[in-house]
């Protein structure tokens, strides 16, 4: 059992007060799912959950413990998939998540091409990424989730790019994740079509 | 021939050294071009032959997965 | 000549082409270089100034003509593979491009090792010598772009540009001995040139510029053969030509 | 069309600006290098003379060289490359403009600032004014034979590297003839060949290079 | 009354067929969907519709004309917006757009600031576009359909990043489009929300 | 842990030598750059070796800065920096370790083909040793005190002067100790009070500058 709590978080943007006085907790089993109008900061709230961003004021806590204090821990349980794809063009899909998974820490044996397999990439993982499709660098991106066994999934907008069928897959992936005791917190602005029950926290758009 | 003897050929008039130097690092260089090639060409029928097996793999995969979404 | 060439563009017969061309090339360019290196090593009277270090020139000569030869040949194929969009030319540049680069090196080896008992160095910033070796760079800069492509049809088209470009360069470089050697020291090559050579000098040298020649040319066809089969790697005939090929081996 | 080039133009500078940083680097990296030599080879001021012109040169097409590799490179990551394709403005037109923007950013600051240079030097009036000639001349030429170079390897790896064994050979024998352009110079004898020559290299890149440009551009652009 | 047809179209990537044989014809008025899962070639059929990329063989004319032999005309009625935004994150959002209108040649007088706030980025025109949310980026770089009137629009997954509220705005401004007998070619995972009657094309992924 | 920064330096080398040629392109370029010098000076082999320290140090430098500008970027703009930060590697290691591997591909195959300067630029013997000590004790400095540089610069328009005003008053001096180090060797004199210097100089750099690059990685992020 673990659980992100969070209080009175408040992040401020040139000056932009994006939200503040944020109090929450996900528990082992949760899905969050934090909406909001574009620019409403959604992305920057996520930053700041995984300590990549700092607040202007309050706490991120996992297990009652500040992430500041317990950042190895907390990296290890933690998977952030951002804006971002961290798929280099110049690496196979391959290699790229061969080089994450060796980062991470994680066994050697993780077998990465039958992840990729599963995710409908056979034939493509030799390639090198840049050639890939929009969709295909965001399989490659979200195959993490497949590799590394983390309690806290942390996505921003994971939906992007992926087709009905890959979305589809990700979604099950999630229920499993779920099932199995792990956090999920993510924006998206397309519906969820989970089973499972789904907290949403709602940002709004401040100027 | 120019030269009374071979010894006389391999000296070249004192000059042996620059000469057989010269002609053998360009035999070598022309020699080494040709193995390149020949690899290279070599290279070139492996990875097609191991494209057309990576070829039959991947169709078997994709049968196996429509036989998967029809059960 | 356009009618001409355009069938060869389909890379199916370029290939069928040079299969039946590369048989003749190869044993000429033996039979006729090793003919004129045997008879300018043993046979050719040696120089009245340089004794018999000048029969370096068998090899330095030709390495070095064919150097600048076969450049234009490259940059040939790269203007038809440009301007009428013909896959196999961009072939031919890269196939081309290590043979040439390999004849520079020659060139500038043997001329090296020419110098240092003629001039008594082995290397200086002469105007020849630096334009050779900028020669070099020329080749492996196209070489290494092509390389540098995952999209070898990318690759093709960018080394193509460079070839051309690079030929502006080959005028300059041969002109600016001139000016270069006015203004700096004397020229040091002149030193050697006679205005006319003895036949029985000059025979051996043509039959090995021609040998030379023949073997750039037989291994370039190779070389773009091998091309042709990896840049069409899914096409049928290729694949057939590679079992065949594969059998014949082993 | 008039004003669709003058956006660009603005554009370019807009951007160069923005980035100060940028701007100053190659010109850190130019008194950098010439302020080596003072130091490495001794302060006699009749060596210094000698090799004044040749470390000015090679200072400014190791600089320009420098600051070329990323003249497309932020263009064809967000796309913007794209769209100057799909303008009706032609592109070797744009490459034009961005040749000249970047001649204006990053090669003229070195021209500006090489009087200091040609003191630091100890070079004669008539090698300064000799130089400043074959630079004016020479450095649009860099720019625009260096724009192709990049073009080619927009997007690739380790760009670098490659760039400067692209483009250094292109570039000796300007080099060639520019020092010996000051050379002359420095001996009172005429240069007007040397510049000529220079200016007829510039005349045939202007012509042709941007062509290559263009379509090396498309070529990258797959 | 203008027109965007394709004859014969095939397009091969590193020897992989994605498509051969291509033809149809896009009409004034009419909306053509392409649709087909991650890495089927939509992506690769719109950039040689838009004439950035060659087909191996056969054409794609506009009016009865090859683009290649009608740049001039061909570009000044496509707006094609990309996976890649064509927004710099040095420059602001209004200065992006000013660029891009001066280099498309429109006259002086667009006025990029009433677009910029019809889509919602009131207040945020001159901060670095880098320092946009993923959504407002992308606002920025649909903002081109506000701007210049053209009739053919290619949008590469539109949709992407945005929150339902721009996606209203920009399916009715599609519909709008389309009623002004404009042309629109796009591709998108998510479903279209448009009264508007929607050809589809399905592309399918091959291996 | 180990095994992790084994990984990162393999995917920095993976990177590196992509093509098989690119291990044969940092030696073309040195010749390239090396042999600008005798073209652009005048082929005197006294000029020659009175000008070499100074003209290597340049094309290490040059070398060296060409392929810095890259080292965080493609990692920021694509995203892996945020996966390195939120791994359980501390980043101030991920930082060393990606100095390392910008030595080991950019410098390190310069300093293996040192000895054709010798030849190259008519050093003596002594001299060339000299300089090998220099440069390699002051190429990882260089690495070093570029990476925080870079990493200010990277991502954002703020730290660009900075980066300039931050590299030049440390390459100068630097710059000064090596050559001098050299001219000491031509002289027969004893040249470790440089040597020392440069080495006292590389440790405390090897101290702090991983913790001030980390620390701005982290801010550019923010
Ligand atoms: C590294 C040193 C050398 C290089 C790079 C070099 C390069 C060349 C090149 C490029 C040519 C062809 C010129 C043309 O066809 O226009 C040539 C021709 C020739 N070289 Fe060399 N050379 C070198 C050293 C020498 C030496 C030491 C000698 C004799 C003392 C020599 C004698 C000749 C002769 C006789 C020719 C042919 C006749 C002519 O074109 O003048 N070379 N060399
Ligand atoms: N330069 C290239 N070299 C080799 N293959 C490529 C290249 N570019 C694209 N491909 C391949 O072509 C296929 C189609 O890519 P494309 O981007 O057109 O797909 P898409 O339909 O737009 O997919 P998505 O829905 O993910 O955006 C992919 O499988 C990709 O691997
Ligand atoms: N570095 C910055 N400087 C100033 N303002 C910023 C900066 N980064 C973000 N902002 C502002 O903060 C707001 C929130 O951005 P954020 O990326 O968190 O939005 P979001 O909710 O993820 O939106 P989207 O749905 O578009 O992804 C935006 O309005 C943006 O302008
Ligand atoms: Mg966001
Ligand atoms: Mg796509």
């Amino acid at each position: 059992m673990s659980c992100l709590s969070v209080n009175n978080l408040s992040c401020v943007k040139r000056d932009r007060v994006l939200f503040e006085g944020l109090d929450f907790t996900v528990q082992s089993g949760q899905l969050l799912h934090i909406q909001g109008p574009n620019g409403a900061g959604k992305t920057s709230l996520l930053r700041i959950l995984v300590g990549l961003a700092e607040s202007e004021s309050g706490q991120v806590l996992w297990d009652q413990q500040r992430i500041q204090d317990v950042t190895q821990d907390f990296a290890g349980q933690l998977i952030y998939c951002g804006h971002k794809y961290a798929v280099n063009h110049h690496l196979s899909g391959a290699e790229n998540l061969k080089y994450w998974c060796r980062m991470q820490g994680l066994a050697e044996d993780v077998d990465i091409f039958a992840v990729l397999d599963e995710l409908g990439l056979v034939g493509l993982e030799t390639l090198p990424a840049g050639q890939l499709s929009a969709g295909q660098q965001r399989r490659i991106a979200l195959a993490r989730l497949w590799l590394k066994p983390a309690s806290l999934w942390v996505l921003d907008e994971p939906f992007t790019a992926l087709d009905s069928s890959a979305i589809r897959l990700l979604s099950e992936k999630m229920e499993q994740h779920l099932k199995n005791e792990g956090l999920i917190i993510l924006t998206s602005h397309q519906p969820l079509a989970l089973s499972h029950p789904v907290r949403t926290l709602q940002l709004e758009y401040r100027l | 021939m120019q030269f009374e003897s071979w010894s006389e050929f391999w000296a070249m008039g004192g000059y042996g050294f620059f000469v057989w130097l010269a002609f053998g690092v360009s035999l070598l260089a022309l020699i080494g071009l040709i193995l390149q090639s020949r690899l290279a060409r070599k290279q070139v029928l492996r990875t097609i032959l191991q494209e057309q097996q990576r070829q039959k793999r991947i169709q078997a995969s994709r049968s196996k997965q429509v036989k998967g979404n029809k059960a | 000549m356009w009618k001409w060439l355009h069938p060869y563009a389909k890379s199916e017969k370029a290939f069928e082409l040079c299969a039946r061309l590369l048989p003749w090339l190869s044993i000429s360019a033996i039979v006729i270089l090793a003919t004129g290196t045997l008879w300018g090593l043993m046979f050719a009277p040696a120089d009245y100034q340089q004794g018999d270090s000048f029969r370096i020139i068998y090899i330095h000569v030709p390495s070095a003509i064919l150097s600048m030869g076969v450049y234009s040949a490259m940059a040939v194929a790269a203007l038809v593979g440009l301007v009428w969009q013909l896959r196999t030319a961009t072939m031919a540049v890269a196939a081309i491009a290590p043979v040439g680069a390999v004849l520079t090196f020659i060139a500038l080896f043997t001329g090296a090792a020419w110098g240092k008992p003629m001039w008594g160095t082995w290397w200086v910033w002469d105007a020849r010598l630096t334009s050779e070796l900028i020669l070099l760079f020329l080749y492996l800069g196209v070489m290494a772009l092509y390389q540098s492509f995952d999209d070898k049809q990318q690759g093709g088209k960018a080394a193509g540009v460079m070839a051309l470009v690079g030929v502006v360069n080959l005028p300059i470089i041969h002109f600016s001995v001139e000016w270069w050697n006015t203004l700096h020291q004397g020229a040091t090559i002149t030193k050697f040139g006679k205005p006319s050579i003895a036949p029985e000098m000059l025979w051996p040298l043509l039959l090995c510029i021609l040998g030379l020649a023949l073997a750039s040319a037989a291994l370039s066809v190779y070389r773009f053969q091998s091309e042709l089969m990896r840049r069409e790697i899914h096409r049928p005939w290729v694949q057939a030509q590679a079992r065949k090929e594969h059998s014949d081996a082993v | 069309m008039k004003a669709a080039l003058g956006a660009l133009l603005g554009r370019e500078l807009a951007l160069a600006f923005r980035q100060k940083g940028e701007l100053l680097q190659p010109l850190v990296f130019f008194i950098l290098v010439i302020s080596l030599f003072p130091l490495g080879v001794g302060p006699g001021p009749q060596t210094l003379q000698k090799i004044g012109p040749g470390v000015i040169w090679v200072a400014v097409l190791l600089a320009s060289l420098l600051g070329m590799e990323r003249l497309f490179r932020d263009d064809f990551n967000d796309g913007w490359l794209e769209q100057m394709s799909l303008s009706a403005v032609p592109l070797t037109l744009v490459v034009l403009i961005k040749v000249m923007a970047h001649w204006l950013t990053c090669v003229l600051p070195l021209l500006l600032i090489s009087p200091l240079l040609a003191l630091f030097l100890h070079l004669t009036a008539d090698m300064y004014k000799a130089l400043l000639m074959t630079l004016i001349l020479g450095t649009p030429l860099l720019s625009l034979v260096g724009a192709t170079g990049v073009a080619l390897t927009t997007g690739l790896q380790r760009g670098g590297v490659l760039l400067s064994l692209l483009l250094l050979p292109l570039f000796i024998p300007l080099l060639i003839f520019a020092t010996s352009a000051v050379d002359a110079a420095a001996l009172q004898l005429s240069y007007n060949g040397q510049l000529a020559i220079i200016a007829a290299l510039l005349l045939l890149a202007l012509a042709l290079t941007p062509f290559a440009t263009a379509y090396a551009l498309r070529v990258v652009q797959g």
